[in-house]
């Protein structure tokens, strides 16, 4: 394949027809996705439950022991990484380029090792000790009272069970940032947390991306949350990407006939009663195994092709896109 | 029992299960079917090694042990079964009271049953059979006495499991009475539990019995449970190697296949691997 | 509704549970707490996780008791309830549940599980009735009738949620309480819930309690709203005057913070 | 000097060492050597020859024996033995009632006369008494007195020593082992060949005792099977002895049953039901006499044909015609000794075809023998070995069936059995020395014994034990059956 | 520390609910507890004399409370058997099982922890199959059985090892102020001692173990396995931790507690089973000691012996459960 010459910016990651499959049985549960991520940008994820977010991120991500990417290729920063053994290829990038922040901040953190080691741990495993243990330690009380979290110094030397969901989400932040990695990926990171406690951890994690000029894959089924907070949304159903959305777009016709049903579901702060209209059926799962478009048995706008036509494969991966068969929502 | 057939995946659950079925339509017709009589004692044809007459050699006594295997099956798993059915009884009945008194009551009754669960089963067991004096029946009341606070707390957990889930609570907003609760909502919730474990316990229970026949306080002579006819043998061991290996391999085959078929009822039935 | 009788009526009902034997370190649940419920209305519970929200419910329902305070319902002190009386007020409120995977009885078929609301409070039914009015309420929360012998698991979270609303629908109560009903659905079934929850309020003369975390739900379908935070009342008034223009520092910073 | 030491494999752990226990072989085997008895039935000797006594009389009417002591006898400690000694150690058992009086008969008490010389009394003139006296070890007074407390010191003796025999016991750890020293003060002196050490490991399992046995860690294994004993015939380096014993094994019926067995047409047909000839050949491997009556065939006093034959047609007819098809009777047994289970096996069998069950219940010693305490706990069937502490008619006519010892009374009479008439015969022959008289007398009683169809006598087994050829010097005892006379064993090089 | 007096009133609660058994076991399901002392041949005088002598005229609660007091101060009865104190019969007996069963555990965890970690890790895979029939089959091997066969095999065929006993010939006359004959031997610098001791422990250990460590390693496996599910092994592992890193530093400590408990009370479990193996083995112990004591209808002596496991279990499972609180970082967790 011949490449359009590149926008000045190379994106940072570039997944390009990923196809994720069972280790065990060979399921396909998510095929031919592709997005990109540019350097300092704020990219959502959206889908229902089942809709394969966690699965392709964390095969992406090579945190995934049961499923394995079969097809497509994924570059970080301008290197590919190879398909064949690219679990170890990806590992490699983990921590000092690629951070991850689990959904549960509960488990998330070793509960029989003091937070400080977790996070000094975390900078040796990044960096080694170029600065020694002093300077390190410095560094992630630092860090700690960047994220919020109150007398860091104290914190240091204490247990993950003397904190609250919030404060633990936070100290998993701290710990994905000392890194100082080029991409964060979270995945439903405020999912387990209160509606306040929730909107103080996003933005401070939005807030550390402008300033450090961060990529940041956020990962939520909240569509008003993601509205809010990113730039584009890519949006995911039944293992297939069927939409990537400016946030502007979310809610207008120049969104994927999914992206608009299902904001149409929710209720926001601006609509009525009349506003809110669900959309008929149930959810299909990733994995789902059809042909076609996944959304065509609940599309309002299906016809026969968007059950057996394969999905069009998308070049403009660095800006919208838009998988309707029916050419809806493309711009 | 169909069910059973349907659920091994790999070829080593079938053969368990197929095993497991043998060996309890042995235990069925096992005494009917022996080639000789598994008592009858004929001096003149002691320790026969394995032939085509006696398949599995006779014994010090000159019996022959396939008879004696055969027959000593319905001893050895209606011993256990009777342990395990017993135990089960009386520790779900403890169970469930517990988890539905709740409180003071429960609270008491599992510490009990925590540390009664605590003492070596066997060191227990033996203490109750001598004191009761030594049989089968001794033997096997001895272990449903110290068995009984498995079941008490397993079903207890899962009784409190239950009883802690929303629709025992819309239950009770309906105001469905507690006998019904008991036997349409507990009971049938907490059988896939229960079910799996006694298959697993199956085998322990089997070795304690026969650990107890063995050292002399379970089974008596004649009667060929495993346990014994191995104790019975290991006078033989070197000239009558076989009297002590066929025993020891059904009670070891029985026990592997049970432990294997529960291992898969756990995987197949167990809520904690299936649900959400 | 002024000069009616409520519905419900708590009167500084309070409510702790004990943490540990002995140990006297009480954890209150609820401290002293007034609401009110009008027949007809759609009143909501607002408030974060621990608030309290779901020990209202309870308390309601009477699926748990209080410490103090009084609960009256239909005017009377349900604490001089008779045996009799207390059964007969089960078939008057009724509960849906959060979690819809837990509010089943998994080894009973849906069916079996909507009738039992029957067999208990409809006497009168006989078998065939039974089953005719159980196939009514399931098609009627959008189910088919024929699907009534699978057990819940062939269901989603969705169907089973509707089999719950059918269940309680079934005795006719005149008060549903509804503990976060949809927070536990995938958004486009929580849509598809909330119409039915819509469509009953119109069509049946039902009073609903409905709590939730979710402002906008609250906003979209309750007359009046209370705010709770740490087992109090905050705020309470008509849910367009209190989620527009909160009067409570706390409730402020609830919507502030919703998305 | 003796040299090297001596290892001997048994199955069963000894009670205690306390010598009022020695009528068990276990106990026995240990104080054989430990102690000295005033007079001794050496390995193949028939008579009593002096140990401690130099000489003795016996008083005309048979009522007092004077005993002259040795006067070069050291205790283990160091001290001297003398008369005092003696009278202690008899009266401690007498107050003890200990099981070794049992066959001490009539019994009265002792004097002591001079350092060297002790009279003992007895109520009434008992033939055998010099040769009961082979049993009784005398004791270390001043060791034992300050611990004698109400129990007749029976818990300090079951774990400690006071004897003056050749050999000292230096370790006692009853599940394990038990170590004897040669005492090199002994009197008796150390000419020839013995060893230094004797080591008794207690190895429950037949078959460990052979691999213990062939891989040269014990040198004499009495307990394989026979099968075993057979093959190690054959085999170099090894030694099988078969030994002319005189232990008759017995079914003791419960002739004072309420039961099935209280009838003596039952008993008779069960009589009937067992084959000695077959327990023989089979089960004792040939290695035995065939018993015909209670009494071994070649001793004094011997009555042939007093019990029924073999002969399972007619016992089944007696059943069938007295309708005792369905009758359930319960043996007990000791389910160590190989013989005996075989046997049980071999009576349940032959029950078993003519419609009676047997219930089988393994015991051990004294938990059977805690079981005869009561008419009422007896089994209908026990099984028991006569172990005669001395050989003569007396040791197992005697203990076995006399009215007076029946397991009730404390005895090994465990048929419960009480005819007067033959208590009178026994008594009669106890006190008389005229052995033509006395063989008279017994055969009369056994006549009787056998027209009441009391026991069936199962074998007369020989002692069988596999030794390693190293082994010297090694003789049966039928006087101390099951024990070793280790103290005139030694070791080739 | 309110934890630790919690463990320690909780025991204090089990040695009573033993003592309680045990006095069932005596008083009441044996029969007349004055027969069963006074032993065979004794007369009815003296039956009737113990009987007053044992409180046994007076009700229940008052002859339980007695037994408590004499119990609790060391007098365990006597037996009729041995006729010496039971209890100095138990002390003497117990060090040989201990040190059997010490080693039986040393085994069981060798091969339980890193086991039980490899097929977490690896679940699945064919290694965790393989290893779980293993498990399967050794959870169904009769202890007693494959004592024989062992012994039989190893030592009697092969001659590897010792067939019986606790020590060879040429140490017989070892003796240990302890009666630990591992530890004896070193602190009297006699290797040849210790080594021998080893050599006669290893089949005896080995039969006894195999059952325990089938039931280790499944224990181990499930409590690694729901550790390696959490999300800080994928927080580790997206640091960029190595999987050792993850399987030793993170998971095995956080997997390990549970299994520890578990092997805290399988160390009770093990000494009640040495009777299945001590008689086939010659070797002296509590095993022995309480077989013998049954066959010899001591009833006394066999209380004594469930009495005196069961309170070694306690201690073990207490000191265990100390050690992990005193070990583990997440004091106010598990207060
Ligand atoms: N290891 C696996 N084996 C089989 N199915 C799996 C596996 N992992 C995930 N799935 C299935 O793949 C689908 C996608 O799961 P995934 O967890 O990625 O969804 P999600 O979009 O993250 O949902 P949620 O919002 O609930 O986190 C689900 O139907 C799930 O059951
Ligand atoms: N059974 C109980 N035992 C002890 N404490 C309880 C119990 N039930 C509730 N609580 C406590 O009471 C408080 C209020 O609980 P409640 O469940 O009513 O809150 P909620 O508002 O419904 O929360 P959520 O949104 O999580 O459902 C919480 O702090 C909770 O920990
Ligand atoms: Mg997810
Ligand atoms: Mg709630
Ligand atoms: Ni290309």
């Amino acid at each position: 394949m011949t490449h359009p010459t590149l926008a000045p910016e190379e994106p940072l990651l570039k997944v390009e027809d990923a196809t994720i499959a069972l280790r065990v049985g060979g399921r396909t549960m998510v095929s031919g996705v592709s997005f990109a991520v540019n350097r300092r940008e704020v990219f959502g994820v959206v889908g229902e439950s089942g809709s394969g977010k966690t699965l392709l991120t964390r095969t992406l991500f090579g945190l995934q022991d049961d499923a394995r990417l079969t097809a497509g290729r994924v570059t970080f920063e301008g290197r590919t990484l190879p398909l064949e053994g690219y679990g170890a290829a990806v590992r490699g990038l983990l921590g000092h380029a690629i951070g991850y922040v689990p959904q549960d901040p509960f488990s998330s953190l070793n509960p029989s090792m003091r937070i400080g080691k977790q996070i000094t741990e975390a900078i040796y495993l990044a960096k080694g000790w170029p600065m020694g243990a002093e300077r390190t330690r410095e560094a992630a009380i630092a860090l700690m009272a960047e994220v919020g979290i109150p007398e860091p110094a104290l914190a240091f030397d204490q247990y993950p069970d003397q904190f609250s969901g919030g404060m633990r989400q936070r100290i998993v932040f701290a710990i994905a940032l000392s890194q100082e990695p080029k991409l964060l990926v979270a995945d439903e990171p405020t999912t387990a947390l209160d509606a306040i406690t929730q909107r103080r951890v996003i933005e401070m994690m939005l807030d550390r991306s402008r300033r450090h000029g961060l990529a940041v894959i956020l990962i939520s089924h909240n569509l008003e949350l993601l509205r809010q907070s990113v730039g584009r949304i890519a949006v995911l159903y039944g293992g297939q990407l069927l939409n990537i959305v400016p946030a502007a777009d979310v809610g207008t016709h120049a969104a994927h006939p999914y992206t608009e049903a299902l904001f149409a579901c929710i209720p926001t702060r601006e609509k009525a009663l009349a506003d809110i209209r669900s959309i008929p059926g149930e959810p299909v799962g990733a994995g789902f195994g059809t042909s076609g478009c996944a959304f065509a048995s609940r599309c309002a706008y299906a016809e026969p092709v968007c059950l057996t036509a394969p999905l069009p494969l998308n070049a403009g991966i660095t800006s919208g896109f838009s998988a309707c068969l029916l050419g809806r929502g493309a711009q | 029992m169909l069910r059973l057939l349907t659920l091994p995946k790999t070829n080593i659950e079938r053969a368990a299960v197929i095993l497991a079925l043998i060996v309890i339509l042995v235990a069925i017709i096992g005494p009917f079917v022996t080639p000789y009589d598994p008592m009858q004692i004929s001096f003149r044809s002691k320790l026969l090694a394995p032939s085509s007459m006696h398949w599995f050699g006779t014994d010090g006594s000159g019996r022959d042990v396939l008879s004696r295997l055969l027959h000593g099956a319905q001893l050895t798993l209606s011993a256990t079964f009777f342990v395990l059915i017993a135990g089960v009884v009386i520790g779900c009945t403890i169970g469930i009271f517990s988890a539905f008194v709740g409180g003071a009551a429960d609270n008491a009754l599992m510490r009990l049953a925590d540390i009664w669960l605590g003492f070596p089963p066997l060191i227990l067991a033996l203490g109750f059979a001598s004191a009761l004096g030594a049989s089968l029946q001794a033997a096997i009341w001895a272990l449903v006495f110290s068995w009984w606070p498995n079941y008490a707390r397993l079903s207890r957990m899962v009784t409190a499991d239950i009883l802690s889930q929303k629709f025992i609570a819309s239950a009770d907003a309906l105001g469905v009475p507690l006998h019904r609760k008991v036997f349409r909502y507990v009971i049938p919730n907490a059988f896939d539990v229960l079910i799996v474990q006694v298959t697993l316990d199956i085998s322990a229970v089997m070795l304690a019995i026969s650990g107890l026949s063995f050292i002399g306080v379970g089974a008596q002579i004649p009667q060929p449970e495993w346990g014994a006819m191995i104790a019975d043998g290991r006078s033989y061991v070197a000239n009558g190697w076989w009297i002590v290996l066929a025993p020891g391999v059904a009670i070891f085959l029985t026990a592997l296949a049970f432990n294997v078929i529960g291992d898969m009822l756990r995987r197949e039935l167990d809520p904690t691997s299936r649900r959400r | 509704m002024a000069g009616a009788e409520p519905l419900v009526a708590l009167e500084g009902v309070a409510k702790s549970f004990a943490r540990r034997l002995l140990v006297q370190n009480r954890s209150f649940a609820l401290s002293g707490i007034d609401i009110t419920i009008n027949r007809g209305e759609v009143v909501g519970i607002l408030g974060e996780s621990g608030s309290g929200k779901s020990t209202v419910a309870n308390i309601i329902t009477r699926l748990t008791g209080y410490d103090s305070g009084r609960y009256l319902f239909k005017g009377r002190d349900v604490a001089t309830l008779t045996r009799k009386e207390s059964f007969a007020f089960k078939s008057d409120v009724q509960i849906v549940f959060q979690d819809p995977y837990g509010s089943l009885n998994p080894r009973a078929t849906v069916q079996s599980s909507v009738m039992e609301s029957l067999l208990l409070h409809k006497r009168e039914l006989g078998k065939a009735e039974r089953i005719a009015r159980a196939g009514q309420l399931l098609e009627e929360v959008g189910l088919n009738a024929a699907w009534g012998d699978r057990y819940p698991h062939e269901f989603s979270g969705g169907q089973r949620q509707r089999v719950a609303i059918a269940r309680a629908l079934a005795v006719e109560p005149e008060l549903l309480v509804c503990d976060e009903p949809l927070s536990s659905l995938d958004v486009s079934i929580q849509a598809q819930i909330l119409e039915l929850f819509v469509r009953m309020i119109r069509e049946r003369n039902l009073t609903i309690v409905f709590i939730s975390h979710d402002v906008n739900v609250v906003r979209l379908l309750c007359d009046r709203v209370y705010v709770m935070n740490q087992g109090r009342i905050v705020e309470q008034g008509q849910a367009r005057d209190v989620l527009s223009r909160p009067q409570n520092e706390y409730t402020a910073r609830l919507l502030e913070a919703v998305y | 000097a003796p040299t090297g030491t001596l290892v001997i494999a048994e199955n069963e752990t000894p009670e205690n060492l306390d010598p009022a226990n020695a009528t068990n072989s276990t106990v026995d085997e240990l104080l054989l050597g430990a102690y000295d008895p005033l007079v001794q039935f050496s390995a193949g000797a028939t008579e009593v020859t002096p140990r401690l006594a130099k000489s003795w009389e016996i008083s005309p009417d048979g009522l007092t024996y004077t005993f002259k002591l040795r006067d070069d006898v050291l205790f283990h400690d160091g001290s001297k033995l003398t008369a005092e000694d003696v009278k202690f150690t008899l009266d401690r058992l007498k107050a003890a009632a200990a099981n070794v009086l049992n066959d001490m008969g009539p019994y009265a008490s002792a004097e002591v006369v001079d350092p060297t010389t002790v009279k003992l009394h007895l109520s009434a003139p008992f033939g055998p008494f010099l040769s009961a006296l082979s049993r009784i070890y005398v004791v270390n007074k001043a060791l034992v007195e300050p611990h004698m407390g109400d129990d007749h010191a029976r818990q300090w003796l079951s774990v400690n020593e006071a004897g003056s025999g050749p050999y000292m016991i230096t370790a006692y750890n009853p599940t394990e082992s038990v170590t004897l020293k040669a005492f090199d003060k002994y009197w008796g002196g150390w000419d020839g060949n013995h060893v230094a050490e004797v080591v008794f490991r207690y190895i429950t399992e037949p078959s460990t005792q052979l691999s213990l046995l062939k891989s040269g860690e014990v040198h004499i294994a009495p307990d394989i099977t026979v099968e075993d004993k057979i093959a190690l015939k054959t085999e170099p380096g090894f030694v099988v002895d078969v030994g002319a014993a005189a232990t008759p094994l017995f079914f003791d019926f419960n002739t004072a049953s309420k039961g099935p067995t209280g009838n003596k047409k039952f008993r008779e047909m069960l009589s009937k039901t067992f084959d000695r000839q077959l327990h023989l050949d089979q089960v004792l491997m040939g290695f035995g006499a065939l018993p015909d009556g209670p009494l071994p065939a070649n001793w004094m006093g011997h009555e042939a044909g007093t019990e029924q034959a073999f002969d399972l047609e007619a016992a089944k007819k007696m059943v069938e015609e007295n309708g005792w098809k369905g009758t359930t009777l319960t043996v007990r047994y000791l389910p160590a000794i190989l013989e005996e289970k075989a046997a049980v096996e071999q009576l349940q069998s032959n029950l078993a075809e003519i419609g009676i069950t047997l219930n089988a219940e393994g015991m051990t010693w004294p938990a059977q023998a805690a079981t005869l305490q009561k008419v009422e706990t007896t089994a209908d069937i026990n099984m028991i070995y006569s172990f005669p502490v001395f050989p003569d008619p007396h040791a197992i006519l005697n203990a076995t069936f006399n009215g007076a010892l029946t397991g009730a009374k404390g005895g090994y009479n465990w048929a419960q059995y009480s005819n007067p008439d033959v208590d009178a015969l026994l008594n009669e022959a106890a006190s008389s020395s005229d052995s033509a008289k006395r063989a008279e007398l017994y055969k009369k009683a056994q006549k009787l014994i056998g027209e009441d169809y009391v026991v069936i006598t199962v074998s007369n087994p020989g002692s069988v034990v596999a030794l390693s050829d190293k082994v010297e010097g090694y003789k049966y005892n039928v006087a101390h059956h099951q024990t070793f006379n280790y103290m005139d064993i030694g070791l080739k090089p | 520390m309110a934890y630790v007096a919690q463990r320690i009133v909780f025991s204090i609660l089990s040695l009573f609910v033993l003592l309680f058994i045990t006095f069932l076991l005596s008083h009441v399901v044996a029969g007349d507890p004055a027969i069963v002392a006074a032993g065979p041949n004794a007369g009815a005088a003296k039956i009737a004399l113990l009987r007053e002598q044992m409180g046994l005229d007076k009700p229940l609660l008052t002859q339980f409370a007695i037994y408590c007091g004499q119990i609790l101060q060391g007098d365990l009865g006597t037996s009729w058997f041995t006729r010496q104190p039971i209890a100095s019969d138990v002390l003497r007996e117990l060090p040989p099982s201990l040190e059997l069963v010490f080693i039986a555990m040393l085994i069981n965890l060798a091969v339980s922890l890193p086991l039980g970690l490899l097929t977490a890790r690896y679940a699945g895979s064919r290694f965790d199959d393989l290893v779980r029939l293993g498990v399967m089959a050794g959870a169904g091997l009769p202890v007693f059985w494959i004592a024989i066969i062992l012994q039989q095999i190893v030592a009697g065929r092969w001659q590897l090892l010792p067939t019986a006993g606790r020590l060879g010939f040429a140490n017989r006359e070892f003796s240990g102020a302890t009666g630990f004959y591992l530890f004896d031997s070193l602190a009297a610098g006699n290797m040849n001692v210790f080594l021998d001791t080893l050599a006669h422990l290893v089949l005896p250990a080995f039969a006894l173990s195999l059952l325990f460590t089938a039931v280790g390693v499944r224990i181990t496996r499930t409590a690694m396995i729901g550790e390696f599910r959490k999300d800080y092994v994928t927080l580790a592992r997206a640091k960029g931790a190595s999987e050792p890193r993850i399987m030793f530093r993170h998971v095995f400590a956080n997997g390990a507690t549970p299994a520890l408990t578990v092997f805290g009370m399988q160390f009770g479990w093990m000494l009640g089973a040495t009777v299945l193996v001590e008689e086939i083995f010659g070797r002296p112990g509590i095993g022995r000691y309480a077989v013998k004591a049954v066959t010899q209808s001591d009833i006394h002596a066999v209380v004594a012996v469930v009495f005196v496991v069961g309170v070694v279990f306690l201690l073990a499972n207490l000191l265990v459960d100390i050690a992990l609180y005193v070990l583990s970082p997440r004091k106010q967790q598990r207060a």
